[in-house]
Parts: structure tokens; C-alpha cells; sequence
């Protein structure tokens, strides 16, 4: 299943239906484009996404994936096109998009002078999640055992990471947004995350990600791929 | 595709527009602060009591309302770039703030000048004057976070949100003499009804308020139109311009 | 003309000097302002040209680029 | 949603609180600033009372300045802000609860050891009485245009001195009426209308502020 | 050597350039924070003359720390400054040259504009001598003590605030020695005893502060 | 070839001679100990370096990898043991054992401001190296062609990154140390990078990294395992 945005329009390859089924699915993006500066990053994009779909955007450095992640979640608004969020604009939900939604970027929002537990505590009390749990549990499951009360500054690059990754085992939402999560992380925690992404997708998530390496992932995977355009 | 090329054909016809004022703009400033400024210098009568340093008052009252008009300006087109989101507005804003800054110069300068043989000194901290002084570093603010943003339209948009904020100390230059009682005059030909200023140093003063005016005018269309090339230098219309003049 | 003479133009009823002052220091203002503007058109000229020299710099890359893959190619 | 917005209340409480020397620093340098003026004017009594509206107003606006910066900055730079824009809350709460936050932890303390200062500069009672309410009204307002500037400035990289230079001006009204109604009390006066038009201002920011914040803030992120 | 430590000062400069408005902005700071005193103080001449010295200096002090927190601090977030470390240059020569940078681009334009503020604040043309001597002295000491101060909140996430207590103890005596030299040109006694006394502390600090701030850079990197 | 720091002592396997023919190795590691806070990251850490070999520090996130090296370029000071370059200890050459080191750390050194030639300009100048070179061909080479004159900041993650690994293209000197340099680049990138690497073992350099991908090299590489310790 590949899925390529060309120059001009997008290429649907294999069973992806066609664009104007909106209604059916999930997540619809239609006619998006970014422009930065001169360079049109890309324009012309559209995909949907059905539940229990993982979209891998891919492609070399600077071709834009950053950039549709951020159009995505609504962090900045496309230069046209639109973004459907069960048949609404994302931009009129008022909010209720956000709250189905979890992102996770290059900034990891992970305040360096808190600990892992503040951190995480705050972060479910601002989504409104039950804030009462105990966060212990998780954190052993994600190795920073010992490291709880730490302020987060005190950690190594992949232990910070790991606690902003934390939220993925908290906010049970259906669309996740990943740019580039394996970034620092040892092998066992990309296992781990890899398992839990797998995990996500068999609950009839939606997970749109970037990552420069192949996931080799159990599940069939859809890959939309970015050029570089001068 | 026309949906993309209908914004851009937007800016070039705003390009149009100003490259058509503009002659208008120039040729009358000329003319007005030609006319205005020499017959206020050497054919009015002199003020009996200030003599004939009264005289600054032909550049003095013009750049000081051309100061807040340029502002006022300045905020309309911030505001309609920020709720319409259209760029040419955007753009205006950041080519008028230099020009009202030294319009902003021209009035403090002229004034402290005028000071020193009314007053006695050069400067007061009295109230319009300090609020004069504070125009000028809305400007300048203005110029500066503009200047600050690599990414211009993130800049313009900043810009214009600073102007508007700043809009609140324009009542309050205006009503300064007002408020508190200061050294400055109060209102003398703003008050339409009755100027208590003589017709023959009234007509020069009106004339060159105009002709400042158009000059005003004529520099923000002029740096307005440096700007959209700046901003589009990469689209078919700039690219076009720019070949047939160094084809020439 | 309100004056008898170009002098007492020039003296202003003894006011010269900051009359004069006021006058050049806008005029001044003003004529500098005129000019940065001219030169900052002047100067997106510029900018435009090494934008096109960067544009056939890109070219240029990629021109080799695509050869040496075909060299590549041949080679295979 | 109230909850929520606690929840962000409180940790901006417990940020202030883990860096407790962040507590006392704008103190500090408001406590410092005022006492450079005596050293650098020289210790007449009747002059320091004379000046000493003016000083602790500007010595105010200086170190709220300072501590103004860091309201915005951090969440920026680590990414916070971008998850709070992703929360579903309305961007312009967040906006409020973040200044509200800023004003207890930064400002509130200088209102607290303004009794000292009254000492410091031989102000009278009456004086310090209207200083005191001064602050009170005049303060938030700082807090929330203060607010703007920093959102504005948000994605530069060296924003310290072009944030003063684009709030110095709006807070020069403010200063003008403060000063001003401290005068009036000193010389017996009423001093209402100032702290009045104070009040108008507050308000009027208090509506306009924390939408134009928002908006610098979502233009920040692009 | 020679040629790279040139070549790191150009780097400063190239910086300031590009970002122009960083030039003007505590030029303008500085003229904002003069005119809020008239403005809080009351605009009779007397007075301000009076109170010019101590004001201009307290303007001088805060807008140059102010500037002086982005000294190392964009190069230490970057890694620039672990790249400096590493490229086997002397480290307080590093130093110096970053704080002649910082001297020219923050502190020069300052002391080209003070003719402005001499109109402003009605100082006597001796007055205004004196002020200038004790700028010239003054500042490139504020400059290298401020170094050291911003080299040891390095490591700190907010350092700003700290940064101001850290140093404004320490700028106390210039500031008393420099306002004294001026109130001494105002009643037309000689002045060169404080200037004299802030050329000492001058040379003190030339010799010193460099090695304390390459130290504490080090600290800053552990 | 395997190199494992163990709990108590560290187990030299297969060809590594032993740590008292020290004058025969161009850097030599004594006995190092790193302690932050009250964890021991290692401790009696000792190895020797070849010409022409490679050093792949591995271990899961917070072992201590990147404390390892800022430790061994200088940037830090261990808190016992000796770091001998040519048999001198590097804390007295002044100068000289930087000169003939290159870092590339999680920070970039980039000055996001500047443009990429300004950057790599004013490191040249400062490295003392001939800064009258021509700039554009090596920037041509990592892909940033048409870039070199916007700001950094204006770039994509990989695309900052490969301005600061152009350093390697500029400075010849014998060490290099890397830590996680494959970080966002994207994979022509990883394998220009990596045959940059081939090519300065081949020309008896010596490279130190992490790196938490394999890095299957043609060469032979030799292995550090740090192990994570609570
Ligand atoms: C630095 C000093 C001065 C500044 C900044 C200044 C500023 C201004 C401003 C902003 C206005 C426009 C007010 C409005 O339209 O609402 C104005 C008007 C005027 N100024 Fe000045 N002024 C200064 C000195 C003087 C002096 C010394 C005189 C004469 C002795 C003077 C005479 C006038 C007059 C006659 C008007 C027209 C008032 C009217 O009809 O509204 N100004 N000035
Ligand atoms: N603020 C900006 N101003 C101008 N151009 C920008 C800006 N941010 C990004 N760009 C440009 O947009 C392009 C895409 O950037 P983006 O960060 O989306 O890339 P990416 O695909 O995520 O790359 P990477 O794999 O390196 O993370 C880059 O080439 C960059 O030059
Ligand atoms: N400033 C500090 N204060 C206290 N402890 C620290 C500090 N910096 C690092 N540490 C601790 O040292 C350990 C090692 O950190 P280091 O950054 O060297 O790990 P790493 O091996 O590079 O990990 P990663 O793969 O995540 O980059 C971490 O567990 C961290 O908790
Ligand atoms: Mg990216
Ligand atoms: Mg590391």
C-alpha cells in the first residue's frame, strides 16, 4: 500500500478509496498544501484514513513531514485545503478535535525542572483525564524506575523522550500523531513502543507517523511519501 | 490552480493601483509643500506676539497630525489584515511605521525647536510632548519586531497586533492639553467652528498639511510596493517585472 | 512678500537659527527617508539577481546529479 | 473545564514553588533597584519623598519586566505550549490562567513588602495608602499587556530587550495616572479620578489582552 | 592565533548585523528608561538635574544587563560554546573577545547617543564631561563583571533574574564612584580621584575576570 | 571484537592489547570513573585506541554514552582514571589534543541565525583552518544546495543537523567523536555519512561513537557495552 503525493495530485495506490467517500472515513485530508517561503512544500494533498490504519510519511530531510504533521493537529493553518474530522473542519470542532487527538513532535513538552510524575500529572490534568491514578506503574513499564522524582533536566536524551511518550499509555484517543518517536530511544523502548502502537492499531486507532527508519511492522502499513523539491 | 494564482493576482493588482497613485501622490506634495511652505515662510504675516519664529508652525502642525494619521492608518490596515487576512494589509503596515516614525521625528524636532525661544528650553517633560515621544517609540517598536521575524508574514502579523495595541495612546496625545494643563497650546484650527487663527496664516498652514499629506502618502505606496516584491519576489509577476528590466 | 530683504529673510525677525534649524533638519529627515527608500528598491534588485544565480545553482546540481546517475547506470 | 484550568493553575504553582529562588528574585531586584536610586541621588529625605512615586513605579515596571520574559518562554521552547494549544481548552483561558499565575508568584510579593519601602523613602501614610491601591489596580494591567509583549516576541530568538522596548511605551499611561495619584495623596488631594481611569484601563484590557495574546501566540507556533 | 580570535570577533559582529534591530534596542531601551523618571518624578528642571547622574547610570546599569544575558547564552544552548572549547583556543582570550563584541555593538551606541540625554535631563556642559569620562571608564568594567555573572548562571534555566542580583551588588561601588564624579562636575570641583579609582578597578577586572569566567564556563559544561 | 565495561573491571576480548603497552596507541583511557549524582555511571573504564579503528559505544538510554565521551573530548572532567593522547594526558597539551579532535554532540554547534556558510565560515576561522575555501561545493555534496544562504533556523531537523556534520568534510584530524550523529538524517544521508566514516578508518583516523541503530560497517568495528545501572 503505497501512497505517493506527486507533483500535481496525489496517487491513490490499492485499496484506499477514492477522496470523495468522505463520510466514510475517519480522518479525511483533501487539497492540502504548505508553502514555506518560496517552496511549495507540497500541495494538492489528500488521503482518509479508515480506523486501524497507520500512515508512515516518509521522506529525505526537509521534504515537509514535519510540516503536514503540524497542519494535521492544527499547530498551523495549511495554505489551502481543507482537513475533515469525522465529516467536520477540524477548524470549527472547537476544540473536540484536540481532545481526540495526541501529539507528539520534535519539542517533547517535558518541563526540565519538573519530575517524570509532576510532568505527566499535569499534562492529564490540562486533557481533563482522571488525575488521580497512580503513575508509578507506568513508569516502571517504560524504565525510569528510580527516576521518578528526578527533575526531568537530570535525565538522558531518551529518558526524556520516554516520559513525553508516556501520554500515548494515558490518553486513550483515537488519532495519534508521531514525528519521529524513535529518535534517541534504545531498542528495547522502540519495541516497547512499537508494541504499544501495534496494540493501538488493533483497537481501531488511527496513527499517522513519521520516522526515517522502516518500521517493519506486523500489520499492513501505508506510506505516503514526500518528495524533496527544490 | 486558479485557487492559487487568485491571491497572488491580488497583490499585483494592488502593485497596479499604487504604480497608478503614485504620480498623483508625488506631483502634489511637490506642489503643496512648495506652494504651502513658501508662502508661509516669506508671505504671511507675523504673529505679534511670537514674531516670526511662529513660522515653524508650517511644518510643525503638519507632521504632528500627519503623525497620528499615519498611525491611525497604520492600525486600520493592521486591523483589516488581521480580521480579513488580507496580505496587501499586512504588508502596509510594516511599510508605513518608518515613514510615520520620521514624520514622528519631524514634529518632535521642529517642536523642540520652536521651544527653545518660546519656552526657554528644548524640552519638557510636559504631556503632549511625552506622549509625542512615545509615538515615536511605537514606531519604532513597530519597525523593530517586524524587522525581528525572519519569516515576514509571521512578522507583519505580530506588527499589525502591536499596532492595534498601541492605538490607546492616540486619544491620549490628542487630549494631553486637556487633561492636564501644560505648556502647549490647546486646540487653535481644530476647532473647525471659529479658527482663532488669522485666514492668511490659515491657508498656507491648510495647504501644506495637504501637500505633507501626499507626501505621506506617496512614500508608504512607494516602500508599500518595495514591499510585495519583497514578499513575492519568487512569483510569475515579479519575476516578470525584474527579466523586462534587465532585459532593457 | 512680508520682507523687505533676502537678509531679513534669512534673519527672521531674529528667530533665523531655529527657524532654520527646524527647516533643514526635516527637510533633511525627510530627503533621507526618500533615499533608503530608493535604495532599499534598489537593493530587492540585487537580491533578486542572486536569487536567480542560487536558482542555477540548483540546476547546475541537478544536471550532475541526473548525469551521474546515468553514468551509474552504465556502469551496471 | 474548571478543573482543567485549575490543574494548569496548579502547576505553574508548583513550577514557581520547585524554584523557589524564582520566587524571590523579582523582589530581590526590586528591592535593589530602589535602593541604587538613593545611592545614586544622594540621601536627602525631602528629595526621596519627592521622588519616590516615580521610583518605585518605574522600579516596578523594571523587575516585572524581568520576570515577564520567562511567562511564555519555557513552554515555548520545550514544547508545553504546543500541548496546551492541543488541549481542547480555549487558548484565551489558558491566557488568563498563565497571567493570573505570573501575578501571584512575581508581583504579588513586591505588593507584600511595600510597607518596607514606605519606610525606605519616607513616604507618608496617606502616600503609601494610594501607592498601595495603585499597585493593586495597576499591576494586573501590567501583567496582561505585559502578557501580549512576550507572545508577540515569542519566536525570536533574542526577544529580552525588544519585548521592553515594545511594552515600556504602553505602560507609560499607566505610570503617568500611578504617579500621579501618589502625588495627589501627598498633597492631600483626592485622588479617584486617576485610580479610576486606572480601573477603565484594566478592564478594557482585561476583555481585548488575553484575545490579542492568543492570536500572537498561535502565530508564534506557524 | 591572532587571525582566529579576529575571526571569532567577526562572527559577533556578522551577528549583530544581521540582526540590526538587536543594535538599536538597548540604545532605545536606555532613552525609554531615561524618560520614564521625568515622567514619574515630575518635570521640574531643577530636579532632574539634580537626579541626572544617579538616573543616567541606573539606565546604563539595567540596559546593559539587560543585553548581557544573551552574551553566552545563545552559544551555550546551541553548542557553540562547547565548540569554542574545543577548538584549542585559550579560553579567557575566547572571552575577552566576546566581551569586546559585546562592547561595541551594546555599549558604544549608548555612549554615542548621551548628548541626546544631556538636552534631555538639562546637565551643564561640564557635567556632561564628566559623565562621558565615567562612562568610558565605567562600562567596559560593567562589561567584563557582567561576564562573569552571566558565565555562572549558565547553567541555570533562568538565569535572568539571578543574573541582576548576582551583579548589581557588585556594580554599586562604580555606580557610587561615577554619580560622585559627576555631582563633582556639577559644583565644579575636580573629579579625578573617582575616575582614577574606577581606572584601577578597571585594570583589576581587565586582569581578573577573564580567568573567573573561562572557570565558571567550564563549571557551566559539567 | 567486543568490549564490555563489567560491574567491577572491565573485560578486555580478542585482540586488544593490554592496557600497559600504552606508547604503542594513539589515545589511551586509564581507569575512568564517571559519577553523577549518587549513581556510578562507570567506573575503572579503561581501553586503547589504534589508528584505523572504530569505537562503538553502545548501552540503553541513561547509560552513560554521551557522558562517556564529553569526558573523553574534555568537555567534562571524570572523577578519576586518565585520558593519555600520544601518551601525554590530555589535561596538559593545551590546546594540542583539541586541535586534533572533532565533536559532534546532541547540541549542534549551529547558530540559527546564520546562514550555513556563515556557520561553517566561522568555525573554519575559528578551528584556524584556511576559511578562504570554497564552501558551496561541500554543501552541494550533503544536499543543502539552494540552502546555503537562508538562516538555520529555517531548516528541517536533518537539515541543521547535516550543517554540522559538514565539519568532518573540513577538519582532517585524527579523532573524531560522534554521538548519535544518524539522528533525523534521513537514509542517503545516513550512508553518505557513513562512508565519510569508512573513509577517514581508512586513512588511520580513529572514530569514538553511539549510536543505537547497528551500524553494519564493512569494517571491523569494536564494541563498548555500557550497561545502565540504578
Ligand atoms: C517638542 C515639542 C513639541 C511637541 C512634541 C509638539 C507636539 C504637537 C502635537 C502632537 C500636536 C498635534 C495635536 C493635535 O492635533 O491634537 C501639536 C500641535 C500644535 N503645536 Fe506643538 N509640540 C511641541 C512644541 C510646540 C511649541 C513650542 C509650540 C508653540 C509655542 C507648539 C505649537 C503648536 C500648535 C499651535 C499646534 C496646533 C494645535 C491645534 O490646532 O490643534 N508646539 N504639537
Ligand atoms: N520557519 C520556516 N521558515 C521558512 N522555511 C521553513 C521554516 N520551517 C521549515 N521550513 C522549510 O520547510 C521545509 C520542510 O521542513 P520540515 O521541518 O517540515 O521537514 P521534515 O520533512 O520534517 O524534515 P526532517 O526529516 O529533517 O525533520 C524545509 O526545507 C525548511 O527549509
Ligand atoms: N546534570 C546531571 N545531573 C544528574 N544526573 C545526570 C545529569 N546528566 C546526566 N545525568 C544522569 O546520567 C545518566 C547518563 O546520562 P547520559 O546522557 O550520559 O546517557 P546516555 O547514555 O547518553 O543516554 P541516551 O541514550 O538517552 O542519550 C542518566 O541516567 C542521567 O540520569
Ligand atoms: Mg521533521
Ligand atoms: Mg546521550
Amino acid at each position: 500500500m503505497l501512497l505517493s503525493a506527486g507533483f500535481c495530485a496525489v496517487h491513490f495506490v490499492m485499496n484506499c478509496q477514492p477522496p470523495n467517500r468522505l463520510s466514510l472515513s475517519l480522518l479525511s485530508v483533501n487539497n492540502l498544501s504548505c508553502i514555506k517561503r518560496d517552496r511549495i512544500l507540497f500541495e494538492e494533498l489528500g488521503f482518509a484514513m479508515q480506523p486501524g490504519e497507520l500512515l508512515h510519511v516518509q521522506g529525505p530531510n526537509g521534504a515537509g513531514k514535519t510540516s503536514l504533521l503540524r497542519l494535521l493537529v492544527g499547530l498551523s493553518l495549511p495554505d489551502s485545503g481543507t482537513i475533515l474530522w469525522r465529516g467536520e473542519d477540524v477548524r470549527r470542532t472547537s476544540g473536540l478535535y484536540q481532545s481526540e487527538l495526541c501529539y507528539f513532535g520534535h519539542k517533547l513538552g517535558v518541563n526540565l525542572a519538573l519530575s517524570a510524575i509532576d510532568n505527566l500529572r499535569f499534562w492529564c490534568r490540562m486533557q481533563g483525564l482522571p488525575a488521580g491514578q497512580d503513575l508509578y506503574p507506568l513508569l516502571e513499564i517504560l524504565g525510569l524506575v528510580g527516576l521518578e522524582e528526578l527533575p526531568a533536566g537530570q535525565l538522558s536524551a531518551g529518558q526524556q523522550r520516554r516520559i513525553a511518550l508516556a501520554r500515548f499509555w494515558l490518553k486513550s484517543c483515537p488519532l495519534w500523531v508521531l514525528d519521529e518517536p524513535f529518535t534517541a530511544l534504545d531498542r528495547q523502548a522502540v519495541k516497547l513502543l512499537k508494541s504499544r502502537l501495534a496494540a493501538h492499531l488493533q483497537n481501531q486507532g488511527i496513527i499517522i507517523m513519521t520516522s526515517h527508519q522502516s518500521l517493519d511492522f506486523p500489520m499492513p502499513v501505508r506510506e505516503l511519501h514526500l518528495e524533496y523539491r527544490l | 490552480m486558479w485557487k492559487w494564482l487568485h491571491p497572488y493576482a491580488k497583490t499585483e493588482r494592488a502593485f497596479a493601483l499604487c504604480s497608478k497613485l503614485l504620480p498623483w501622490c508625488w506631483g502634489g506634495a511637490a506642489l503643496g509643500l512648495t506652494i504651502g511652505l513658501i508662502w508661509g515662510l516669506a508671505f504671511a504675516p507675523a504673529d505679534y506676539q511670537q514674531g516670526d519664529s511662529f513660522r515653524i508652525i508650517y511644518l510643525h502642525v503638519p507632521s504632528a497630525i500627519l503623525s497620528m494619521g499615519a498611525y491611525s492608518g497604520m492600525a486600520i490596515a493592521a486591523f483589516i489584515g488581521l480580521v480579513w487576512q488580507i496580505r496587501s494589509a499586512d504588508m502596509a503596515v510594516a511599510a508605513i511605521a518608518p515613514v510615520g516614525a520620521v514624520v514622528t521625528f519631524v514634529a518632535l524636532f521642529t517642536g523642540a525647536a520652536w521651544g527653545k525661544p518660546m519656552w526657554g528650553t528644548w524640552w519638557v517633560w510636559d504631556a503632549r510632548l511625552t506622549s509625542e515621544l512615545i509615538l515615536l517609540f511605537l514606531y519604532l517598536g513597530v519597525m523593530a519586531l517586524y524587522q525581528s521575524f525572519e519569516d515576514k508574514q509571521q512578522g507583519a502579523k505580530a506588527a499589525g497586533i502591536l499596532a492595534l495595541v498601541g492605538v490607546v495612546n492616540l486619544p491620549i496625545i490628542h487630549y494631553s492639553v486637556e487633561w492636564w494643563n501644560t505648556l502647549h497650546q490647546g486646540a487653535t484650527i481644530t476647532k473647525f467652528g471659529k479658527p482663532s487663527i488669522a485666514p492668511e496664516m490659515l491657508w498656507p498652514l491648510l495647504i501644506s498639511i495637504v501637500g505633507l499629506g501626499l507626501l505621506v502618502a506617496a512614500l508608504s505606496l512607494y516602500r508599500l510596493q518595495s514591499e510585495m516584491i519583497r514578499r513575492e519576489m519568487h512569483r510569475p509577476w515579479v519575476q516578470a517585472m525584474y527579466t523586462q528590466q534587465e532585459g532593457q | 512678500m512680508h520682507f523687505d530683504s533676502w537678509s531679513a529673510f534669512w534673519a527672521m525677525g531674529g528667530y533665523g537659527f531655529y527657524v532654520w534649524l527646524a527647516f533643514g533638519v526635516s527637510g533633511v529627515a525627510l530627503v533621507l527617508l526618500i533615499v533608503q527608500s530608493v535604495r532599499a528598491r534598489r537593493h530587492l534588485q540585487k537580491s533578486w539577481q542572486t536569487e536567480q544565480a542560487r536558482k542555477q545553482r540548483i540546476a547546475a546540481s541537478r544536471a550532475r546529479q541526473q548525469s551521474n546517475s546515468k553514468l551509474a547506470e552504465e556502469v551496471d | 473545564m474548571m478543573a482543567r484550568l485549575t490543574g494548569l493553575l496548579g502547576r505553574e504553582m508548583t513550577l514557581a514553588y520547585r524554584q523557589k529562588s524564582e520566587l524571590i528574585q523579582p523582589l530581590i531586584f526590586f528591592v535593589l533597584v530602589i535602593s541604587l536610586f538613593p545611592l545614586g541621588v544622594g540621601p536627602g529625605p525631602q528629595m526621596l519623598q519627592k521622588i519616590a512615586p516615580g521610583v518605585i513605579w518605574v522600579a516596578v515596571l523594571l523587575s516585572s519586566l524581568l520576570g515577564m520574559e520567562r511567562l511564555f518562554r519555557d513552554d515555548f521552547s520545550d514544547g508545553w505550549l504546543e500541548q496546551m494549544m492541543l488541549s481542547g481548552l480555549p487558548l484565551y483561558a489558558v491566557v488568563l490562567v498563565k497571567v493570573t499565575a505570573h501575578w501571584l508568584t512575581c508581583v504579588l510579593p513586591l505588593l507584600l513588602i511595600s510597607p518596607l519601602l514606605a519606610l525606605f523613602l519616607n513616604l507618608t501614610p496617606a502616600m503609601y495608602v494610594a501607592l498601595l491601591c495603585s499597585l493593586l489596580i495597576g499591576t494586573p494591567l501590567l501583567s496582561l499587556v505585559g502578557a501580549t509583549g512576550v507572545a508577540l516576541t515569542l519566536g525570536l530568538q533574542r526577544g529580552g530587550v525588544l519585548l521592553s522596548l515594545l511594552l515600556l511605551p504602553l505602560f507609560i499611561p499607566l505610570l503617568i495616572f500611578a504617579t500621579s495619584a501618589v502625588d495627589a495623596a501627598s498633597m492631600q488631594l483626592p485622588y479617584n479620578g486617576q485610580l479610576a481611569i486606572i480601573g477603565a484601563l484594566l478592564l478594557l484590557a482585561l476583555a481585548l489582552t488575553p484575545i490579542a495574546t492568543a492570536h500572537a501566540l498561535k502565530i508564534s507556533q506557524n
